[in-house]
């Protein structure tokens, strides 16, 4: 990446498919390198839930998808026009 | 008062009025300097140091240093001094004097030992930093600063009566634990909610950070509402009550962030939420949940600041930030993109961030005390934070579709002061205990257990490959230009109606009030004036008949009533 | 000279600048060294007696008795002290706004002008000075008197009107409620001469002494207790030096000043606090506080607006005497001089606005910061002044006026106070804002010619501008030096 | 009486008081030149003013002088008797009558005829010896005398105004003065019936012992009514506002000054030396009387007064409304009240002589006394108007000046007697008062001048001298109160004293 601004239409490289089916694959192999090193260690949990295999990994997924969800959801009731303030 | 007791929040409050007719190279040495004077001054005040002053009545405790306030002191110093890195670009007399003002008074109160000097900075922060919204010079920008105006001395009137009803109460003006209870207390909690933006009361960071100047919001991310955590601190440590406020804090803000356009109200949002972190902390009360909040007050403040700081650079650059009409940054400003991404990070607790090191130990703190619930929600919201703030942020500024904005790399002078934000979060993330020695409880455990690097890093990981699931299914949200409600809108909107009505009565009712005075007047004029008036049966000249007519009138009448008398 | 000697010349010394002024009609600035002399010599002679009343001294002096009952007698004692300086003080800063307004927008009947205002000026003293409830009234009617050609002085027929209901409802109060009120006074107590603890003390009780306190809140016309506040608004048709030495300081002071010394001195602040008679002025009062805000929101004319806002701010010290403990007297004594100082300087602004840029309209006032910075920064100050923000004078009076209302158990007059404030903020600080951080609309940015406000507009009209300038500054000077102005304060309150 | 040189005709100062401007009224009558005549009157007048002040002197070291007249003793001759009631009304009305005898030239000049003058000063003459007789005698019959004297000259005096209306208002004043003085020689007439006497004291002395009856209900009636029209208290006021208005400025002045003051002195007379405050005021409901006349005049007449656009007829109601302070006071039979009653006598008289020679000063520069004439008329003759603000100022009671001081003691008397009410009535008279003195203040002061104000100035010194003096004195006796409060004082003592 250089610092000169890059010229119109040439597509960066995160806008290549490849490139980002490589962050993608990355992200994945990393995820599942995660869930083994679960295995590998002491576990001292606090609380009874986090005895429950693979806890973190499922709550993450799940938290973000609810939370998008419910964002979604969340836009019915209060989005209003981008003006909406502005108007009189 | 010798020169090493002075407050350095005096330092910086009377640098920031002598910046105000400097020229604009002097007023960067003195916006770069006095920070770092402060610093230098704060670090040399030995711990337990006090200066009162008596005046009126009252010992004020002008400088009053313990394990609390130092951290935060310094953190405001800190601040301060990136505050001013990032802003040399620019030329305006106004933001750097407010800015050092607000600077000082934040610093000023947390070294403030009795509550009527808190009161005098308190207002002090919310009158300097409101001209950092005012400086946008938008009306949307003004509007803006009213609402946020009124808010902020409304907290500062409710403290003061609060502090008065306190005094009353217990003889003392000590700023110091406080039992919620009284009537007093309450007044100073909810003064202290306001500013740190409980449920319900904390619309107008989200309504005025967004529309303050580029590095206006820098500045006020910092400080305002970590003075109030400060002050919940100070006064309210182990109240539990804060507990679940904070839990609230934690979470409610990420679904609006979620669906938030404005990518430095997505931010705003995010300052919720973390406040929420460390409300919670300080409800606990433990020593290490204090701790935390102390820590996530000082690293959050790094991270939020480096944040705002690369939207800043972003909205510097194409005029912008939102969400919808940018993207594909990474290639005009790789550096800024890479700043923020460290932000990014730090704020969702990557191991070898700050993020990781301080939000653990408010964790930690909620696990020892056994608040299983409170945890899990703290996790939940750990999640949403690498939503908002994570992905989203890095993501729809820098990546995502090419927003079409070609542009040049921020300037130099910001890409500094983000640099050095980059590097504290990451030196506060590898080498925590450089920040846990300034804390006010000593720190026992190192933050990096096997089991809490990998539970968290699984928590996050999975928390971005949902993202990027459900953003290759096409069911992520697509950005949106709007508005979306809060709770401001029962004032901007409800309020407004409600208002227009009840100026509409007032005026009716005045208007009436005044007619009604000017009708009795006039009627009464008339009345007046038909019977006294030169044509009237008072005022006219009577004819020499009726006069004697009345002569005998008079005299009937005396010697009727004389007689009747002697009767 | 003896502290009895100046006691009794101070009132003499604009009275003497008023009769030497005619003198010079037809030559302006020698008329006008007239009136910064005598207001010089007035301000040194008030210092002199200040330093020997901070040493003790406590002179008293009968000019004459009128009857064995009534006389005409000065006393010293730290309210009127504090009236004095802050009247003489504020006289000066005035003098030299007066001299640059009313050249500056070419007045005419200048020479009267002057004179009426050093009559009301030595009106004032003797009013401050006053040792008794005679003396009180007979300086009340003098000021009223001679502030009547000040506020009617451009003669417009809307300037009639106003200046008409000025002295319909101020004489009319005092002839119909404070007169009455004084022989009530002199009926019960057999004496008018002001004493500290009160003459009413142990005199009287009940519902009396509410309907005496009634007649003296209502009556005493200049506070603008509502609903007798309608001068006030009205009265603004005089020229802006007018409304601002007479109304942000001499007349609407001389008011609050007088009930406060009633309460002081007649009623005793302790037979009041403990007779709950003053319990229903504490709601009126209130209420003049928050509904003279909110209609000062609706006013667009900038002086009517100050005007409400000084209505509501003077019932903040109607309030004070109403509540009847040591704070809160002590709170209502600083309302003077903080009120006082912040009120003359949004008067001076506006009044620097419309020499400038011929502006009397809020909503034409947007923009103008940039071409008039030093006249909107200090109206800024003044505002937070007002407000009651530190580190500015306002706060403290505030202060101890809510230390008072909780002392007398009445913490829910917090919630008046606070709200309060938030009206002021809404109200007073668009101003400044508006005219410093929004772009002037394309119509608006023009002068009354039609032209371009020229710029160094503030360098040309320099004596309209300093002055508010001075008092900013002196807003902020109050709140350091407000230990001074309590110890001045504090006998009143130490039985 | 003291033993100086002057011993003999100090001794007969009584008799002088009334025959000098007698005997002087005659040789004016003699005199043809208007000039000649006035030096005459104004030579005559401040003798006069100079033997009351003497005898007033006198009175106040020594007591009451009692003169008898053509060698018979009292009761059976007629007594010219003059206690301190009768010194402080000599006073009055001999100071009113050289003081505007300073002032008549030039506006004698201006409104008489020329053939005319001489006369003029001649009847004012005579109307002075009249006025001086009333208050001079101790005889009830010949207070009748003097009465006649008095009015007969004072209708001439105002028939010679040059506004045609000056003769009828002349002659309504004729047809009701005539009434009064009837309706008390009727009841003098009654009294001597009753008690074979005219002298005041001496009937005083028969009546104690009396029961009071009907026929000395009847005298009390027929006094009391015939005064009342005298001094025009309400309702029988209405003959004055034409009387005032249409007459020659100085004979305004000095109606305004002095008549009706001494019409209250009959009043004063008869209420309380004569029949005495007890028969008067217990037996019978006449302070309730006299109270609701008292206020119907003062709330009245003042409202009247507002919507008056000629400057005299505003001051004519006024002066109304102001007999109703006095006549208020005297109602109150209480120390108090009877002393706010002699202040405001004498109070009133220089304040009503004041702004109306200062009208007259009006009159002769612009020949109007409208008030629309009058507008912005201040700032060309400012030492009038200002001397007028000054009156003014007075008349609605303006502390510092005389007015204050009579409404003080009105108020203090008011709740001496526990009528609180009343205080917000005499408020409220006050706060009319403000309206109708604003209004002409407003005029002459703040508005633009008209076409004839344009040409107007201050009056020669002549004129201005006793204006100005007289309001100085407004203010002087507003301040000092020593005269007036104390001598008031001492009479209102007298009086109560009762019949002795």
């Amino acid at each position: 990446m250089s610092d000169k601004t890059p010229k119109d239409g040439e597509p960066g490289w995160f806008e290549r498919k490849r490139n980002i089916d490589k962050v993608w694959y990355v992200l994945l192999v990393f995820g599942a390198i995660l869930t083994a090193s679960e295995f590998l260690y002491e576990h001292h949990p606090h609380f009874a839930i986090e005895e429950i295999p693979v806890f973190y990994e499922i709550f993450g997924f799940l938290a973000f998808v609810f939370i998008v969800f419910a964002g979604k959801a969340l836009r019915k009731l209060i989005m209003r026009d981008e003006d909406y303030y502005d108007r009189d | 008062m010798t020169a090493i007791d002075v407050n350095p929040g005096l330092l910086m409050i009377a640098a920031g009025l002598l910046a105000c007719l400097l020229p604009r190279v002097g007023r960067q040495l003195l916006t770069l300097g006095t920070p770092v004077a402060g610093l230098l001054l704060l670090i040399a005040t030995p711990m337990g140091a006090l200066t009162t002053l008596p005046i009126f009545g009252y010992d004020l405790t002008l400088l009053r240093l313990d394990g609390l306030a130092f951290p935060f002191g310094i953190i405001f110093l800190i601040a301060a001094f990136l505050n001013a890195i990032f802003a040399l670009h620019q030329d305006d007399r106004l933001q750097d004097s407010a800015v050092m003002i607000y600077g000082g008074a934040a610093v000023g109160a947390v070294l403030a030992g009795d509550l009527a000097s808190l009161f005098i900075y308190w207002e002090l922060t919310a009158v300097s930093s409101v001209f950092l919204i005012l400086a946008s010079r938008t009306e949307r920008a003004y509007s803006a600063a009213m609402r946020y105006l009124v808010w902020q001395i409304g907290s500062g009137v409710l403290l003061l009566a609060g502090i008065l009803l306190h005094y009353q109460e217990t003889g003392s003006m000590a700023f110091t634990t406080i039992t919620l209870g009284s009537v007093g207390s309450w007044a100073i909690f909810l003064a202290f909610g306001i500013k740190c933006a409980f449920p319900l009361l904390h619309n107008w960071v989200q309504d005025a950070y967004p529309e303050a100047t580029i590095t206006g919001t820098v500045a006020l991310s910092a400080f305002t509402t970590k003075l109030a955590v400060y002050a919940f601190a100070r006064s309210f440590a182990g109240e539990e009550l804060l507990i679940p406020i904070g839990v609230v804090m934690t979470c409610f803000p990420v679904f609006f962030a979620v669906i938030e356009n404005d990518l430095r109200r997505v931010l705003a949002f995010s300052l919720n939420n973390q406040l929420g972190f460390m409300l919670v902390g300080i409800g606990i009360g433990s020593e290490i949940a204090i701790n935390g909040a102390v820590s996530h007050a000082f690293a959050h403040i790094i991270y939020k600041s480096l944040l705002f700081m690369s939207m800043g650079a972003v909205l510097y650059r194409t005029g912008t930030v939102k969400a919808s009409e940018l993207g594909g940054l990474y290639k005009s400003m790789p550096l800024t993109t890479i700043f923020c991404i460290i932000g990014a990070l730090s704020i969702a607790g990557f191991p070898l961030t700050s993020g990781f090191v301080t939000k653990n130990l408010t964790l930690t703190g909620a696990e020892y005390a056994g608040y299983f619930w409170i945890w899990l929600l703290l996790i939940f919201a750990s999640a949403g934070v690498m939503e908002h703030s994570g992905i989203k942020i890095p993501f729809f500024a820098f990546f995502s579709h090419d927003g079409g904005h070609r542009v040049k790399e921020a300037p130099v002078n910001m890409l500094i002061a983000m640099g050095i934000a980059a590097g504290a979060c990451i030196f506060i993330g590898i080498f925590p205990q450089t920040l846990y020695s300034i804390l006010p409880y000593e720190v026992t455990k190192s933050p990096y257990s096997v089991q809490s690097v990998v539970t968290k890093t699984q928590l996050l990981t999975f928390s971005i490959i949902a993202f990027g699931v459900l953003i290759r299914a096409g069911l992520y949200p697509k950005e949106i230009p709007s508005t979306n409600l809060n709770t401001d809108w029962l004032y901007r909107h409800v309020g407004r109606y409600f208002v227009g009505v009840l100026a509409y009565m007032a005026r009716w009712a005045w208007a009436g009030v005044c007619g009604g005075w000017r009708a009795t007047l006039g009627a009464a004029h008339g009345l007046i004036r038909r019977h006294y008036g030169p044509d009237g049966a008072m005022g006219s000249a009577w004819p020499t008949g009726q006069m004697a007519f009345w002569a005998t009138v008079m005299i009937a009448a005396y010697s009727l009533i004389g007689f009747w008398y002697l009767l | 000279m003896s502290p009895e000697q100046l006691l009794s010349y101070i009132p003499l010394i604009p009275a003497a600048g008023a009769l030497v002024i005619p003198f010079f009609a037809s030559r302006p600035n020698a008329r006008e060294t007239v009136t910064l002399a005598t207001a010089g010599l007035l301000f040194l002679a008030i210092l002199s007696l200040l330093s020997q009343f901070m040493a003790g001294a406590r002179p008293e002096v009968t000019l004459w008795q009128v009857t064995p009952i009534l006389s005409i007698s000065f006393r010293l004692e730290p309210l009127g002290m504090l009236f004095a300086c802050v009247a003489s003080t504020l006289w000066i800063v005035n003098s030299v706004y007066s001299i640059g307004y009313m050249r500056g927008h070419d007045e005419p009947r200048q020479t009267p002008f002057y004179v009426c205002f050093a009559v009301a000026l030595a009106a004032t003293m003797a009013l401050a000075f006053a040792a008794n409830l005679f003396t009180m009234f007979i300086f009340y009617e003098l000021l009223t008197l001679s502030t009547f050609p000040l506020v009617s002085h451009s003669r417009t027929p809307e300037a009639m009107r106003g200046a008409r209901v000025y002295l319909i409802m101020l004489v009319g109060s005092s002839l119909l409620l404070f007169f009455p009120a004084i022989l009530l006074t002199y009926g019960l107590a057999g004496t008018l001469e002001f004493t500290q603890g009160g003459i009413l003390a142990g005199k009287t009780e009940g519902a009396v002494m509410g309907i005496l306190l009634g007649l003296y809140a209502f009556g005493i016309g200049k506070a603008g207790l509502m609903p007798g506040h309608f001068w006030l608004p009205a009265a603004m048709v005089a020229p802006t030096p007018v409304s601002a030495l007479l109304h942000a300081v001499a007349v609407v002071k001389a008011g609050v000043f007088c009930i406060l010394k009633v309460v002081v001195y007649v009623f005793g602040i302790d037979t009041l606090h403990q007779s709950g008679q003053g319990e229903w002025l504490i709601y009126a009062a209130s209420f003049t506080i928050i509904a003279a805000s909110l209609v000062a929101m609706m006013q667009d004319n900038l002086k009517k607006r100050l005007a409400y806002s000084t209505v509501s701010q003077l019932s903040y010290i109607i309030l004070a005497a109403a509540l009847a403990t040591s704070a809160s007297i002590l709170g209502g004594g600083l309302q003077i001089a903080m009120h006082a100082a912040g009120k003359i300087t949004l008067f001076f602004c506006a009044g620097a606005i419309y020499v400038m840029a011929h502006k009397t309209e809020i909503s034409d006032m947007t923009g103008l910061g940039r071409k008039m910075p030093w006249t909107f920064a200090a109206f800024l100050v003044g505002a937070l002044s007002i407000i009651g923000l530190p580190p500015l004078g306002g706060a403290w009076a505030k202060w101890w006026i809510a230390m008072g209302a909780i002392d007398s158990g009445h913490a829910m007059i917090l919630g008046v106070l606070i709200v309060s404030s938030l009206l002021n903020v809404v109200y007073l600080l668009p101003i400044p804002f508006k005219a410093f951080f929004l772009p002037a609309p394309r119509l608006q940015s023009v002068g009354a010619a039609g032209v371009e406000l020229p710029d160094g507009l503030e360098r040309k009209y320099w004596m309209v501008v300093v002055p508010p300038c001075l008092t900013a500054a002196l807003c902020v000077v109050l709140f350091f030096q407000v230990d001074r102005i309590l110890a001045l304060l504090a006998p009143i309150v130490s039985q | 009486m003291s033993a100086a040189p002057g011993f003999e005709l100090g001794h007969h100062l009584p008799a002088l008081q009334v025959v000098v401007p007698l005997i002087g009224a005659v040789i004016c009558a003699m005199l043809r030149n208007g000039t000649l005549a006035w030096g005459w009157a104004l030579i005559v007048s401040v003798l006069t003013a100079a033997i009351s002040t003497m005898l007033f002197v006198a009175v106040q070291a020594g007591g009451t002088i009692s003169y008898g007249l053509g060698g018979w003793a009292p009761p059976y001759g007629i007594e010219y008797r003059v206690d301190l009631l009768s010194a402080f009304i000599l006073l009055i009305v001999s100071w009113a009558g050289a003081i505007i005898m300073v002032y008549a030239r030039q506006s004698v000049m201006h409104e008489i005829d020329a053939g005319k003058r001489a006369w003029y000063y001649c009847m004012y003459l005579l109307c002075l010896t009249g006025l001086l007789g009333i208050a001079i005698t101790g005889d009830a019959f010949n207070a009748f005398v003097f009465m006649e004297v008095s009015s007969l000259s004072m209708y001439t005096l105002i028939a010679m105004g040059k506004n045609r209306r000056a003769l009828l208002s002349s002659y309504q004043y004729l047809i009701m003065g005539t009434i009064g003085a009837t309706f008390y020689v009727i009841g003098v007439g009654i009294l001597f019936t009753l008690t074979g006497s005219l002298n005041f004291v001496d009937i005083a002395e028969r009546l104690v012992t009396m029961q009071m009856e009907r026929p000395a209900i009847a005298a009390i009636t027929f006094l009391t009514v015939g005064i009342s029209l005298k001094l025009a208290l309400f309702p029988l006021h209405s003959w004055l506002p034409n009387a005032y208005a249409y007459a020659p400025s100085v004979t305004t002045s000095f109606l305004a000054g002095t008549a009706t003051k001494v019409a209250i002195y009959l009043l004063m007379r008869i209420f309380f030396s004569t029949f005495g405050e007890a028969k008067v005021f217990e037996i019978l409901p006449t302070t309730t009387i006299l109270v609701l006349l008292s206020v119907s005049a003062m709330i009245g007449a003042s409202l009247v007064a507002v919507f008056q656009d000629d400057v005299k007829r505003v001051l004519a109601y006024s002066s109304v409304a102001q007999v109703g302070y006095i006549t208020l006071g005297i109602a109150l039979a209480n120390d108090l009240g009877l002393t706010s009653a002699l202040v405001h006598i004498f109070n009133h008289a220089l304040m009503k002589t004041a702004l109306f020679l200062a009208v007259g000063a009006v009159f002769l520069r612009i020949g109007s006394v409208r008030l629309h004439d009058l507008d912005g008329i201040g700032p060309k003759m400012p030492v009038t108007m200002a001397a007028f603000a000054l009156a003014g100022f007075a008349l609605i009671g303006t502390p510092g000046t005389a007015g204050f001081v009579s409404k003080y003691y009105l108020a203090a008397a008011v709740i001496d007697k526990g009528w609180w009410g009343l205080v917000f009535v005499i408020a409220a008279s006050s706060l009319i008062a403000v309206f109708y003195v604003g209004r002409l203040l407003e005029a002459i002061w703040f508005r633009a001048p008209g076409a004839l104000a344009q040409k107007a100035s201050d009056p020669p010194l002549s004129m201005l001298l006793p204006i100005v003096g007289l309001s100085l004195a407004v203010i002087w006796f507003g301040v000092d109160t020593r005269l007036t409060v104390d001598v008031a004082h001492n009479i209102a003592t007298m009086l109560l004293g009762g019949v002795k």
